[in-house]
């Protein structure tokens, strides 16, 4: 028999101004069930909470009623109070009767009859409350961060500076990323590579850091605090341990007409290659692709000239297992490459070039030693068009959002271009300019009015070639939208950011969710933007969506912070109220048909399978099962569930469907 | 399968040569196409100008004939016909209430089972096309589709609305070499050719003096219009540019007729206005 | 018809308009007492027999609202909910309650006088259609 | 036919009732100017067709919907489809110029530089209407008649006359009749509009 305990509150005069607190009380002391019932003036001051911790070891109540303010200011208070008396704190439930009922009603009969309504429902619900446990779950302090970019290094650095160990996994043979590839970068103008490449040399040094470059995330199992991963390693072709990183073999090898990646097309390497001088782990790695050896059988020459002798030919992937209690997915971008825009001739013309190409003409370890030549003739442009929105805002082309990036990447090109070839003319065809930042929009009015960019309003409609030039085929929106044409050396296009390539695949390695354009989802577009809906999985830079490197620095450091509040406990306690399924004895196990309904319903992939199975081993059924460290109780599925047989607690079936009764006044809780 | 052949006004008229071609060159693979019965001129330009109902009573009433006929497919070889009926197909079909509008006006029951190809379609159906091919068109041809033929986007769809590829592999099927160049689907000034000559001869002059600039020694075509403003209005295109511009114009049907084999005046190449002096391999047969 | 006081029950998200609600009487904004609510954790939760259980026990009316779409704390109960509701119309149709009975809408928690509106607008709106009678019956189609 | 205020006192705005006739909602146009810049005719009009676009978005300015009817644009416009090809937000530009025109020609507001080429239409309808095909000769002669420009193309039909391109009597079609209907029909429905 329940012993419930009501404590009608009288605020001061905030609750007793318009509500009849006694007579609540006194009506509350008649609900069946009901053992005590009080009323007082201010409920959580110091001897309101000692009165409901004397009533509850004197009267033996089983459950406790505030009627009071919002749950939402005082119920930590007064379940704590609970606590402190021996009883469970999930037995002990508010009565909002202030924020719901004396503030926004008049003094009335209405008014104190509602806020006993109100009491009478939530004494109907704490009856049906169950003693609930906190959730313990333990934690391994080891952060797996996938991606070696800017983003995957700061995130490393500052997880591994708090005194955890981090895993980094970088899929390329060296880390870095796109930043990398940068000349320089705005809005300060200074080299990307210098400013990187200390954090690369300290990720390589780092005790706490184990860098598996070359590798890639093969599969994840578990839960927050507790993931097991495989990482594939691939096969670099050499034995790193032995390698001294001398270069000798990169020097000899006979195959050297592949084009770079890291130059963005517009450079050549060999078949065994590092990819940039800086690289971390400065390593070779053999393109099998592309090496005489795999292709015919013939060559060996890196293994006759390496003095160490650490070239393997027969490597296979090697697969790494490791326990993981976080993980901060730091797997970068992309921007738009190919033959996406054939009215601007790209992928078709040698001049039309993207961003990331630009930025290899202008750095002084690119293929052109930092001389802006064009790649059809290698001459210097005079006359250079910048594209902005190439691709982005552009429902058309299946992108509708802006990159965010490209209009300050666009302003620092034309300003590099101009401090390179003084008489050069650049022009730059926009549609707004997005400045947002620190300095940005200074930095572009700079390239306006100190180095004489021309910018032009409007879209450019063609870019097609004649007679060596480029026709570019624009109008000015501000002088009466007449079109124009600029014949042109030289054409970049500011491209559209867009998700790496295996961002979908991932993701579903990973359970976390992702947007139209497979950039991934953070958890609150506001208020938890480093965090994903994955427990214990977190976001750092452009992989969420474009972003320039302060953004990406910023959220990487703030994933990290993410990490390291969970690692600072040995063990995470969570609220108990998440979803259970039914478990009942045999022969019926759980009245779950296995309909797995609920499953895609709910927003964390929290919902698993479980096999039911006789002591013989025999499978009886497969019904859901609810991961406790992933639910957030959100109650999605219980809803969907069509045999009830999910249920939410502290939002029990039991519990809302006996608070809609006594709100109603039907049901046996009635006076 | 039932092909039929829509002409539209032009090909009877103006372009006869496209329509000797066509036939010609149907006649060697052993094609029929017979004519839709009755057909009426499909509006152009005029008719969408001036009222949507009209633009789309004409045709409609072209496609219910040749439904009605028991054509699948009705091949309209003129690129601003074929515009204005697969146009009139596409808006037809995806709105019920407007097929029954316009089918009471026209007075048939319009069901749109027949479908409109134009000429690259067509002649790209045809199976081991190069195996038809005796005098190879061995000329460096530049490829014009212009407007109409490739766009609006969501209505044709067989090829891509910019650098378009299928006539140049048709052409490569003739034995031709196709130019790479600029103007491929830039507008000719179309159906301004009579009131507003000027446009015509600054617009067709562009794409002209481009071909030529890339060494073009031809300009194929699909469609009447083109042909109308690239070939007939060579004199005011040369006051425009101001010099001599000699590349003839010749229609995909005319090259392929004489790819295999067929003699000149069958293809109606003494009709054009520009001479078509090719290289005698080819053009003297 | 005077005399008449609704019973109006509100099933609400605890995070956005269980939020605006409170809001709405830090306020000190007024309005009409017929209306109860019941916290949810997220409208996502609501399963939509309690409604017709909320009827089948006397309410008038009922009010169902949560954060607005892409606000969900859950990220993406409310989709449920809406697309849950999207049916319910029609059970409620077939059913032959009015679904003027029903508001689903959207309070976040700084709407505090959207919750005063919402609830004023219903309560006048259940006024008009008067006290919900057939609850007998449905009470025979074993809703309970 | 209507007149100005009572078009404005049906309270829809000229967008709305292109919206309403095509489809076609130029609330979505940004104003990049990729339409302009590759109109092949835009350095002839006197709006260029992005401009038209936002004539159109200032709907509380009937004056500015006013000069998108009264334009030489409409009617210079070749229905070419480049705009609408590379527009990136999808907008049928054409549809809407189509709009426009017919719009015009029934508040009676099409631009004296259009005439030329509105009386090239007509000549090419009543070809259409009475014949059921086009008469190319016929309809040349008509269009001098209606515009005024004589020489310059009756200079041309000698030698289209002696290659054979020109007939001197008209084709027919047999059922002339349906056609004479449903040109009636669409007069009415024309003439019918509120
Ligand atoms: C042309 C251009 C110019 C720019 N200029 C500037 C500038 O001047 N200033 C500025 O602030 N910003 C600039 N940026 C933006 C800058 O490049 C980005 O902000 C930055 O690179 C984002 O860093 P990131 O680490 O998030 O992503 P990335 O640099 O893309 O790094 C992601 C890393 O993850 C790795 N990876 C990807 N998938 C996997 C996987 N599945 N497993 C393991 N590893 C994976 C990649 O190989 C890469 O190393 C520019 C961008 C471009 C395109
Ligand atoms: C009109 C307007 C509309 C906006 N709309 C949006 C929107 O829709 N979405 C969005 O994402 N953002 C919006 N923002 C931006 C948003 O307000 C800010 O991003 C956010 O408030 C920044 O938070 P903060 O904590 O950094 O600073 P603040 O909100 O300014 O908080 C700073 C706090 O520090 C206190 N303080 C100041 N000096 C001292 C001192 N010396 N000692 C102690 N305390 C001090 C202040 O009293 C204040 O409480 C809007 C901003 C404005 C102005
Ligand atoms: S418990 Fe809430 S209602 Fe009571 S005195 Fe404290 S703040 Fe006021
Ligand atoms: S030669 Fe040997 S040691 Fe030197 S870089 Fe190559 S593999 Fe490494
Ligand atoms: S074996 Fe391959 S990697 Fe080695 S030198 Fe020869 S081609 Fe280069
Ligand atoms: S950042 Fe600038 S250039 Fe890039 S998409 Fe946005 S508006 Fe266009
Ligand atoms: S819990 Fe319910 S919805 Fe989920 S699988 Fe079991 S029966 Fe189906
Ligand atoms: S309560 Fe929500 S989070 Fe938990 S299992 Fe159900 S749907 Fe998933
Ligand atoms: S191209 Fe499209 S969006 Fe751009 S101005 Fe023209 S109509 Fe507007
Ligand atoms: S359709 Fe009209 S507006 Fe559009 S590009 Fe062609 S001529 Fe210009």
């Amino acid at each position: 028999m329940a012993r419930i305990g009501v404590f009608v509150c009288h605020c001061g005069e905030n609750i007793s101004a318009t509500v009849d607190v006694k007579k609540v009380a006194e009506a509350a002391s008649r609900i069946p069930g009901v053992a005590h019932s009080v009323e007082y003036k201010y409920m959580c001051s110091d001897p309101g909470q000692q009165m409901i911790r004397n009533a509850i070891r004197e009267k033996n109540l089983t459950g406790v009623v505030v009627a009071a303010c919002s749950p939402r200011m005082h119920e930590p208070t007064f379940r704590r109070a609970c606590a402190e008396a021996g009883l469970n704190p999930f037995l002990c439930e508010m009565a909002n009767i202030r924020e719901h009922c004396s503030w926004v009603h008049e003094k009335s009969e209405a008014t104190t009859h509602k806020a006993f309504d109100i009491v009478r429902t939530l004494v109907a619900k704490v009856k049906r409350n169950k003693a609930l446990l906190p959730i313990k779950v333990p934690v391994t302090k080891t952060a797996l961060v996938l991606g070696g970019g800017i983003a995957g290094i700061q995130a490393s650095l500052d997880i591994a500076n708090s005194g955890h160990k981090v895993i980094l996994v970088e899929k390329e043979p060296s880390i870095g990323g796109h930043m990398s590839q940068l000349s320089e970068t705005f809005p300060t103008l200074d080299c990307s590579q210098c400013i990187l490449t200390p954090r690369m040399v300290e990720v390589a040094q780092h005790p706490n850091i184990t860098l598996h470059s070359y590798s890639e995330l093969e599969s994840m199992d578990g839960f927050i605090g507790n993931f097991k991963v495989r990482i594939r390693k691939k096969a670099r072709s050499l034995d790193e341990k032995l390698c001294t990183g001398c270069g000798l073999c990169v020097q000899k090898c006979p195959s050297k007409k592949i084009s770079s990646e890291f130059d963005a097309g517009l450079g050549l390497r060999p078949a065994i290659y590092v990819p940039f001088p800086q690289a971390v782990p400065n390593k070779p790695v053999i393109d099998r692709e592309h090496c005489t050896y795999y292709r015919t059988g013939k060559c060996r020459l890196c293994e006759k000239i390496c003095p160490t002798q650490a070239i393997r030919f027969d490597q296979e992937d090697e697969i790494i297992e490791a326990d993981i209690g976080a993980v901060v997915v730091a797997t970068g971008f992309d921007i738009k490459h190919g033959d996406f825009f054939p009215e601007y001739g790209y992928g078709k013309y040698k001049d039309v070039i993207d961003g990331l190409q630009f930025e290899r003409l202008a750095s002084a370890s690119g293929p052109t030693l930092g001389e802006i030549r064009r790649p059809s003739d290698g001459q210097v442009p005079q006359t250079v068009v910048f594209v902005a929105c190439a691709g982005s805002r552009d429902p058309a082309k299946g992108i509708e959002y802006c990159s965010k990036i490209c209009c300050m990447y666009t302003a620092k090109h034309a300003m590099l271009y101009k401090h390179k070839v003084h008489h050069g003319k650049p022009f730059v065809f926009y549609m707004d300019i997005r400045a947002g930042g620190k300095m940005y929009e200074e930095f572009v009015r700079r390239a306006m009015e100190e180095d004489g960019v021309q910018y032009i309003r409007s879209r450019v409609s063609r870019i097609y070639e004649r007679g060596g030039k480029l026709v570019v085929k624009g109008a000015d929106t501000l002088l009466g939208s007449r079109p124009l044409e600029i014949e042109a050396d030289l054409v970049v296009l500011a491209t559209a950011g867009v998700a790496q390539a295996g961002a979908e695949q991932l993701a579903q390695r990973l359970h976390v969710s992702f947007d139209a354009h497979k950039f991934y989802a953070e958890a609150h577009p506001k208020l938890r933007p480093v965090e994903t809906n994955t427990a214990g999985i977190f976001l750092a830079g452009a992989c969420q969506a474009p972003k320039d490197i302060p953004e990406s620095v910023a959220q990487a450091s703030g994933a990290a912070a993410k990490v390291a509040i969970l690692f600072s406990q040995s063990e995470l306690v969570r609220e108990p109220l998440i979803a259970v399924v039914d478990r009942q004895a045999p022969p019926l196990y759980s009245s779950c048909v296995g309909c797995f309904l609920c499953q895609p319903s709910c927003p964390y992939q929290a919902i698993e399978k479980e096999e039911i199975r006789d002591r013989d081993g025999q499978l009886i059924k497969t019904i859901a099962k609810v991961n406790p460290g992933l639910c957030q109780g959100c109650g999605t599925c219980v809803a969907l569930c069509r045999t009830k047989s999910i249920d939410i607690q502290g939002f029990s079936h039991e519990q809302v469907y006996a608070e809609v009764l006594a709100l109603l006044n039907r049901g046996e809780d009635n006076v | 399968m039932k092909t039929g052949f829509y002409p539209g006004c032009s090909m009877k008229g103006s372009a006869r040569e496209y329509s000797e071609s066509l036939l010609a060159v149907a006649r060697e693979l052993g094609r029929e196409l017979p004519e839709v019965p009755d057909w009426n001129c499909c509006g152009a330009t005029a008719a969408h100008n001036i009222d949507t109902d009209l633009a789309l009573a004409l045709p409609a009433r072209i496609l219910a004939a040749a439904e009605k006929d028991g054509m699948n497919e009705v091949l309209v070889p003129c690129a601003a016909c074929y515009s204005r009926l697969s146009v009139t197909r596409h808006e037809l079909l995806d709105d019920e209430a407007l097929r029954n509008k316009i089918s009471g006006l026209v007075e048939a029951d319009y069901q749109g089972t027949a479908k409109v190809v134009n000429i690259i379609e067509w002649l790209a159906s045809i199976p081991d096309l190069e195996a038809w091919v005796k005098k190879p068109f061995a000329h460096r041809v530049a490829c014009y589709y212009g407007c109409l033929l490739v766009r609006p986007p969501g209505v044709v769809k067989f090829d891509r609305p910019e650098e378009p590829q299928s006539m140049d592999l048709l052409l490569k099927k003739m034995g031709a070499e196709p130019i790479d160049w600029a103007f491929k689907t830039e507008c000719c000034g179309a159906g301004f050719s009579v009131s507003r000559t000027d446009l015509v001869a600054k617009l067709s002059g562009l794409i002209l003096e481009d071909a030529v600039s890339r060494g073009a020694e031809a300009v194929i075509v699909a469609c009447p219009m083109c042909h109308l403003n690239l070939d007939m209005r060579r004199p005011q295109i040369e006051k425009q540019v101001g010099k001599k511009i000699n590349i003839p114009v010749i229609y995909i049907t005319q090259a392929l007729g004489l790819a295999m084999g067929i003699p000149a005046r069958k293809l109606g190449l003494q009709r054009h206005k520009v001479a078509v002096k090719l290289s005698p391999r080819t053009a003297e047969s | 018809m005077s005399d008449f006081n609704p019973k109006i029950v509100a099933f609400v998200c605890n995070w956005c308009t269980y939020a605006g609600a409170d809001l709405t009487g830090t306020s000190r904004m007024k309005y009409s007492p017929q209306v109860s609510i019941i916290r949810f954790p997220c409208t996502g939760r609501i399963d939509f027999m309690l409604l017709l259980k909320a009827f089948a026990s006397g309410a008038d009316g009922i009010i169902v609202s949560g954060c607005h779409p892409n606000d969900c704390h859950y990220s993406s109960g409310n989709f449920h909910a809406r697309r849950r509701w999207i049916v319910f119309r029609s059970l409620l149709d077939f059913l032959g309650i009015d679904v003027r009975r029903v508001r689903f809408s959207w309070v976040s928690a700084a709407e505090g006088a959207k919750w005063a509106q919402l609830v004023n607008e219903t309560a006048e709106q259940i006024r008009l259609l008067g006290p919900f009678k057939r609850y007998h019956q449905l009470r025979g189609l074993g809703v309970e | 036919m209507r007149s100005d205020t009572d078009i404005q006192q049906d309270g829809k705005v000229l967008s709305d009732r292109v919206l309403e006739k095509t489809g076609v909602a130029v609330a979505r146009c940004y104003q990049c100017g990729k339409c302009s810049a590759g109109c092949p005719l835009a350095s002839e009009m006197d709006f260029p067709p992005s401009q038209i676009m936002h004539l159109l978005q200032l709907g509380d300015f009937p004056e500015m919907a006013e000069k998108a009817l009264r334009s030489h644009t409409i009617w210079l416009c070749l229905t070419c489809e480049i705009c609408y090809a590379r527009c990136p937000m999808e907008i049928d530009i054409p549809k809407v110029m189509d709009a426009l025109r017919h719009e015009s020609l029934a508040q009676k507001k099409v631009n004296p530089k259009a005439r030329g080429i509105l009386a090239f239409h007509r000549a090419f309808l009543d070809s259409v209407r009475y014949t059921g095909r086009l008469f190319e000769m016929g309809q040349v002669i008509d269009y001098k008649l209606r515009s005024g420009h004589f020489l310059q193309d009756l200079l041309q039909a000698p030698w289209m006359f002696f290659v054979g391109k020109l007939h001197l009597l008209p084709e027919r079609i047999r059922d002339r009749r349906l056609l004479g209907r449903i040109f009636a029909r669409i007069a009415k429905t024309r003439e019918n509009r509120p």
